[in-house]
């Protein structure tokens, strides 16, 4: 039987110790009815080799050459060391830190976690993770209304050029709670912020203003100006980020004159294969003041009784093992795992490393976007700056340009049809690091077949 | 020491990236970062040398017994982990075509229909991100239904004493409050307290079973009708679903929406703190209402994604994608590796090392919170008594087996239990290593009436000895800062 | 500097405590004329990210569906669990055991890798590995010239029918210590050893025989007859296993009355990629009578100072460290890692995983050599039983029909022209439970194409 | 615990393999084991854990800083081991035709034309398995060279007294007789009794250089020369070619032919006592005798195996196949990711290294064995005054640093230098792991002093004590028997 390790004897034994006759007897408390378990649909089963057969087939069978799609999930170069050490049963096979003696390994490890997180967006605290992007911009929607001390408003602003995935799941997370969300226009020439509406939501009572930087275009928002503006209404600011574009941009604790008050992301690009979606790396940092207002687990640094340094879960007292129905958010289980990617992947890049990529992925677009400027019938959408990811205007529906160019091997980007009916005509590309200008130029030349196909 | 503690400016991981300038940017200075990065300036050795040394400082699976009650911590098949991280799978990206993703989407459905099977339950939405999600999800959608019924009088969630904390913080999450429910001596949810608490206002009642109080709702199919009558609806946490897994299904037991842990019962690894996968399963009152994305199939056989078009009242999307997707194929790789007959014994064998634990463990000395009933696949010691004849603690127990080399099970959870230990050795492990963990208990227990100090100042065998948990909450440490 | 961690400062700071201007003044020692260093064809360095997708490339280049050659390397499947631990950096990055209180994991796993094959070939004590099968032949042959108490010949009969490659590396390794290699013939019905001509050799004085099970063709010498025939002319035996096909057939311990004498062989089918020939596992096994002709590492029990168990090297008053020219063997890194992987499979296939996976290797040739049948002009050429391979014979030469087969993106065997030009119309073909029905199906079909072709 | 100490019968993985019996055999019964294959019976998570945790109980690259004389423990670079342990690689079978052997054989011919440019030799080939074999394959070349030249009176190898035992056990593998020669108190090769022990029965000299003293022999062209005079070959060990390399050439000093352990120098990981690989790169003279198989490219890019058809007087195959194949791999990943500029630094960083921590432990107390000279990439500390005055020997010190958390250096080796350690950190070592390391030593000489008891009795923390050698040679115990 596969995992269970019991011979007939060691069952013997163990009935005999226990006083009944069969493992069925085990059950007996259970009303007879609900004893059926018979399995109708579930397969016999397969060896470990049939099982990696099966599965590498499956996975050869959705195989592609390159692609071009971002859209919040970003293809970056892996260093091997990463997933080797993540892999250790000792940080695969652990759970949450209850037992901080015999957890040091994670526990410091958080702490490091937290230390860069912190360092990369300019805020004071960081937690140890919650779910992925969408979700963390759910809980930081939460914690602002919770945070902001000079509003008890349960509205929100937000940019309207953020995430669409991410504006629904924040909306369908929060639904129940009687918070609002107002939703700004973008401009539709630079896909930029409208700030000329700003002007009708000054003097209202909102709880905070939520920027995603870059937006979901790829675009740069004025997050400065969005920032003092919003500090002057009394709003806190959240600000969405892709973190690898904080190797080279402002950071949000540097926004404006006072900083963003939290910072909410997906940490995927750190060291974590796209796969699909998940598991990926939710991140929250704020600023010190608010910290008791942050949901998930934070680690902290004290001392053992031979005042020897030492690490361990603390402000467990927002957390719903302890608070159960005060607590600030019902997460448990996070992405712990992929923290500890995310770390070793940052300890690898250093200030350097990661700044190198994040210049290598913006002049990827750079090149790219100067490249279709001889396709003919295509443009750039937006003109305003971008990080890695830009929108392609097509001379027709993006989504049979982009069926065209899978012919060759290469998934050209999102058809923005599928979230923006106005965009039908459009793709969002992004480029990171992992092309090379000889990838570039199979995608210009793929691109250049479709539209002319 | 930190890995920032062995930094040294100038020093890098030169083989990982290619200094870079940027070329023909279009950004203007105002947008470009003038702090430093505050990364650690470290070789790749180094890297490597620290993060092995750190993950030498974890107890885990893959190298101790972790019988943590409640967390289900049984061996995570390496295959899986393997098969799910071939290279087809993790570099597909997660908004690729459907055209070239059915290798990966006919896991996900196969795995769905799995789940059906197994829980009895109508259909299947994989995406939540872990059990906690597949709360929220369940109880979003229990409010749905109830709001698409114009019955929203109902604001209230019963929830029994002995749930666990995600339970009452999903559903205020919700919208809802919570109305705690009493529990018997015997471990039982109290039907006379249950049926005095519930009303117009009740929406529904949150329930794990077999309960976390280690012992299996002898009166479910009761409760499950005086729920429907009131016209509620009930919630199954499934988190304890290795308990019964091939034995019973919780939609036989009437309910009608339910999140399994993959990273329990599917044995998918818990990494530290997570990633896990909260799938959640539905009945045929709220399956109008599952979260999205969800697997198809057509006709053709192609399988499809399956969004607010196909689902119209569906409460929605939860994450960015899909969820833990390669938590999903890791899941998907186990229920193929056990198979219909392997996934019967599951249960079977937790449910026997569990009572074999707690039979052995009565015999050497302990006691258990619940004596006369049947220890599922977990049952609950209580030390109250040694805390007050020896002052020795749970907590002090449970420190004493680290150093006999075990993981402690959970301590002081549920609430309602004073000094206690849930105690859950799942059904890998062998009878050699649950006797040791036999040995380990009844000397400890002999020391903490022999020795006391033992006890109460372990460990003495881990990299630190027993931390100072008020002063980390006291004086916040929680990032690192230069010694200026 | 890839992998080099100083800065300016360090190596400053190490200058001045050396009291040196530059590195350059520490080869001043060297003559001039030599520090020239110019490198002329090495590339300028790239990164692991562009190693990486360099490399798959080439390594996706040479992929192909499926594999029918063995030939002394076996496509089995290997449990995840094995290369997972031994990928750990402390088996992987470690060396030699010298310093035993520091490498008792890797010390007690050789102890129980030297355990489990003895029990498997029925010997009494195992090397800790030589190179590979060909190179444990040779060191097998030295050693029995060594080890023969009734003979000082330096002569050695060997079986005909062993791996070719086998016998040339033994000639080339021995080449230089007197020593003679006498070759039986193979009876070209059965391709096994023509027990005829013992005869002719009877009462010459030889040191060894040396006896392939199964042959290079696949099949079953009687080796008892052969190993009581050559005990009874004094020699030793000598024999030359498959350790995979011990799960099925007779170990060596139990050959003829009084079983061989030394057992050397190919470890790699036990959890070892064919990944192109190496490193693979050479073992040696011997009666304990003779151990300290053995070459190699030899791991044994002791106790420390407190009177626990603990491992070390032994015997190593053997080994060229301690015995240069006198030294059995100048063995000195072995194949250490393989052995790791080894002891991990075999600790997960237990008697009836091993034995099971033997027998599945078994039906499936018996499966394919049926299936020829009904292929036109192909017929088995011997009439032996075999194990898991077998030699097929074809309408035409083997390099046209197996160039044919590889169009369908099958290996179909190994063509045995290029070293038996005799055989020039024959494959040698094998199946392991990395076969499928489906599989051999698929063979069958594209033989059956190839050969009309 | 042996794993065997855990076996229970009737237990297994059962994931790994599906209960089978035979059909159709044909096999007769005499054939048919009957005996017990004797192998543990274990499940999946008792192997996994068993072997994960006997792990723990090594010293690595990965923990820990590996000072190992003559070993060259460096970082093994985990890009290199993943992008040879691709399932393209994995899965090529060694006797696959040429045809899709293509991108495997452009990796080989590569590192071939890169190990020619970093040796100066004329041709490599790449298919001794280890150091020892690509001695043996040098040495049979200059056997097979006079041979070829009617020269067959050569029956001797010089070899300096500081040679490693490979050196000797090799040259009467190859039936020759060894000669040694003396070292000078300078660590040189004493060209006095060089030309002394030379004459007609010289076939050659075997040397490392730098040596395995540590030094760099100074008078290397001379020697080349008189040995060159005396119609013998020179035979260059390769094993310290890290210490040179980008900097100074073997063929450039006359060597004939060499070995390269790239385990060493090219940082392939040492697992445990191996797998490594030893190339061979040959000057004009013995170009015609090299092992087959190389890899040879023709004017049309396509690579070919070359063998005896291309080779007509080559020594041969050496192995069943083309010999460790994936160690190559790893090399020329690790060749790719240094680089024509990374190549020239590991020369120089790893002498900086060293002669740094020469001249620290210098300044600390300990005495050089060859004060007067510049460390190469190693250097040799004598303890022959601490084992006369303190009774602490070399090995003393060596298990003692173990306690420290380091590796302790060589030790004994070479035979020439009393009590002494011979210690390498390897170019990949930060200052403060050295300076941490010095510190230790420093340390340890003070408890040598004062506490020498402690040094004596160590290693404590270990998780065994010191171990008992003289009863492992004594009383055999090989292998584990059941107690009955
Ligand atoms: C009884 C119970 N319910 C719910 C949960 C929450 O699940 P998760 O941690 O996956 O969010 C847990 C997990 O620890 C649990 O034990
Ligand atoms: C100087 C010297 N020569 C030769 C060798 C033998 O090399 P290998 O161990 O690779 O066979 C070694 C290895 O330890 C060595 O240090």
């Amino acid at each position: 039987m596969p995992f269970v390790p019991h011979t007939s004897h060691d069952e013997q034994l163990m009935l005999e110790a226990i006083g009944v006759g069969s493992i069925e007897d085990l059950f007996d408390e259970i009303p007879p009815a609900l004893r059926t378990g018979v399995l109708n649909t579930t397969p016999d089963a397969i060896t470990e080799k049939e099982l990696i057969r099966l599965m590498a087939d499956r996975a050869r069978q959705d195989e592609i050459n390159l692609s071009f799609i971002g859209a919040g999930a970003y293809e970056h170069h892996i260093p091997s060391a990463v997933w080797d050490i993540v892999s250790r049963g000792e940080f695969m096979t652990a759970y949450t830190p209850y037992q901080a003696e015999a957890s040091q390994g994670t526990l410091q490890l958080i702490y490091e976690f937290q230390t860069m997180m912190t360092r990369l967006t300019g805020m004071d605290v960081a937690n140890a993770s919650v779910y992925d992007g969408a979700s963390a911009l759910a809980e930081g929607v939460l914690m602002a209304v919770r945070a902001n001390r000079r509003s008890k408003s349960r509205r929100i602003l937000m940019t309207g050029n953020i995430h669409p995935n991410y504006l629904s799941a924040c909306l369908n997370i929060i639904r129940n709670q009687q918070i609002e969300i107002d939703v700004l226009d973008w401009d539709p020439q630079s896909g930029l912020t409208d700030q000329a509406q700003l002007g009708v939501y000054e003097g209202q009572d909102y709880a905070a203003l939520v920027i995603a930087y870059p937006t979901f275009f790829g675009g740069l928002e004025d997050v400065s100006v969005l920032t003092d503006w919003a500090h002057g209404q009394k709003q806190l600011v959240v600000g969405v980020v892709n973190p690898m574009a904080l190797g080279l941009l402002q950071p949000p604790g540097s926004w404006g004159q006072a900083g963003a008050d939290i910072v909410v992301g997906e940490g995927q690009p750190f060291g974590i294969p796209v796969a699909s979606g998940g598991p990926y790396l939710g991140f929250m940092c704020c600023g010190s003041g608010i910290v008791r207002q942050m949901p998930g687990r934070i680690i902290g640094k004290t001392v053992d009784t031979d005042g020897k340094t030492g690490f361990a879960l603390t402000l467990q007292a927002r957390e719903q093992h302890i608070r159960r129905a005060k607590a600030t958010s019902n997460i448990c289980t996070n992405q712990g795992l992929l923290a500890t990617a995310a770390t070793i992947y940052l300890s690898l890049m250093g200030d350097v490393g990661l700044q190198s990529i994040a210049r290598q992925c913006h002049n990827g677009i750079v090149k790219l976007l100067d490249g279709i400027k001889d396709v003919k019938g295509v443009e750039r959408r937006f003109l305003a700056p971008v990080f890695h990811e830009a929108v392609i205007k097509l001379p027709k529906p993006a989504a049979q340009v982009l069926l065209r160019m899978q012919d060759d091997g290469i998934l050209g980007g999102y058809d923005l049809g599928e979230v923006h009916p106005s965009l039908a005509d459009c793709m969002l590309t992004n480029v990171t690091e992992t092309k090379t200008d000889a990838d570039i130029a199979s995608f210009l030349s793929s691109l250049q077949q479709a539209v002319v196909a | 020491m930190l890995i920032y503690e062995q930094s040294s400016k100038g020093r890098s991981a030169r083989a990982q990236y290619e200094p870079c300038e940027l070329r023909n940017s279009e950004i203007p200075e105002s947008h470009l970062r003038s702090e430093r990065l505050g990364l650690p300036a470290v070789s790749e050795l180094q890297v490597v040398r620290h993060f092995t040394n750190l993950s030498k400082k974890n107890f885990s699976i893959d190298g101790e017994f972790y019988p943590l009650g409640s967390c289900t911590m049984k061996y995570n098949p390496r295959g899986a982990h393997n098969a799910a991280s071939l290279p087809g799978f993790l570099d597909r990206h997660p908004l690729a075509p459907e055209s070239v993703s059915q290798g990966f989407l006919s896991c996900l459905y196969e795995l769905q229909e799995y789940l059906k099977d197994v829980t009895g339950m109508q259909a299947v939405s994989l995406t939540p991100m872990a059990g906690a999600q597949g709360e929220f999800a369940g109880v979003a959608m229990i409010r749905a239904y109830h709001d698409k019924h114009g019955d929203s009088e109902r604001s209230e969630i019963l929830i029994p004493t002995a749930a666990h904390g995600t339970n009452p913080a999903t559903a205020v999450m919700c919208g809802y409050t919570v109305r705690e429910v009493a529990v018997t001596r015997d471990g039982d949810v109290d039907v006379v307290a249950l049926k005095a608490a519930l009303g117009p206002r009740t929406a529904g009642i949150m329930m794990t079973n077999p309960s976390t109080c280690g012992v299996f709702e002898r009166r479910i199919e009761e409760i499950a009708s005086i729920i429907h009558e009131a016209g509620g609806l009930l919630y199954y946490d499934g988190a304890n679903l290795n308990a019964i897994l091939g034995k019973v299904k919780p939609g036989d037991m009437g309910f009608d929406v339910m999140h399994m842990n993959l990273h329990k019962t599917f044995a998918t690894p818990h990494g530290g703190g997570g990633p896990g996968a909260g799938p959640i399963g539905v009945g045929p009152r709220l399956m109008p209402y599952m979260p999205t994305p969800v697997v198809g199939r057509r006709e053709s056989n192609e399988h499809f994604w399956m969004g607010e078009a196909e689902i119209p009242d569906t409460i929605g999307n939860l994450s960015a994608f899909m969820g833990n997707a390669g938590i999903l194929l890791r899941a998907y790789a186990y229920a193929r590796l056990l198979g219909n007959e392997g996934m019967h014994r599951v249960g079977e064998y937790a449910t026997l090392n569990a009572n074999y634990m707690a039979a052995k463990l009565t015999q050497v000395g302990f006691k258990l919170a619940y004596p006369d009933r049947r220890a599922t696949h977990e049952f609950i010691v209580t030390l109250s008594q040694e805390a007050k004849e020896l002052d020795v603690s749970a907590m002090d127990f449970a420190k004493r087996l680290l150093d006999y080399g075990f993981h402690a099970p959970t301590t002081y959870f549920p609430l309602l239990v004073p000094e206690c230990l849930l105690i859950e050795p799942t059904e890998t492990e062998c009878r050699e290593e649950i006797d040791a963990f036999i040995r380990a208990m009844a000397s400890i227990l002999k020391e903490a009436k022999e020795t006391p100090e033992l006890v109460k100042t372990a460990p003495v065998t881990m990299p630190v000895k027993r931390l100072d948990d008020v002063k980390a909450a006291r004086d916040l440490d929680l990032v690192w800062h230069e010694q200026t």
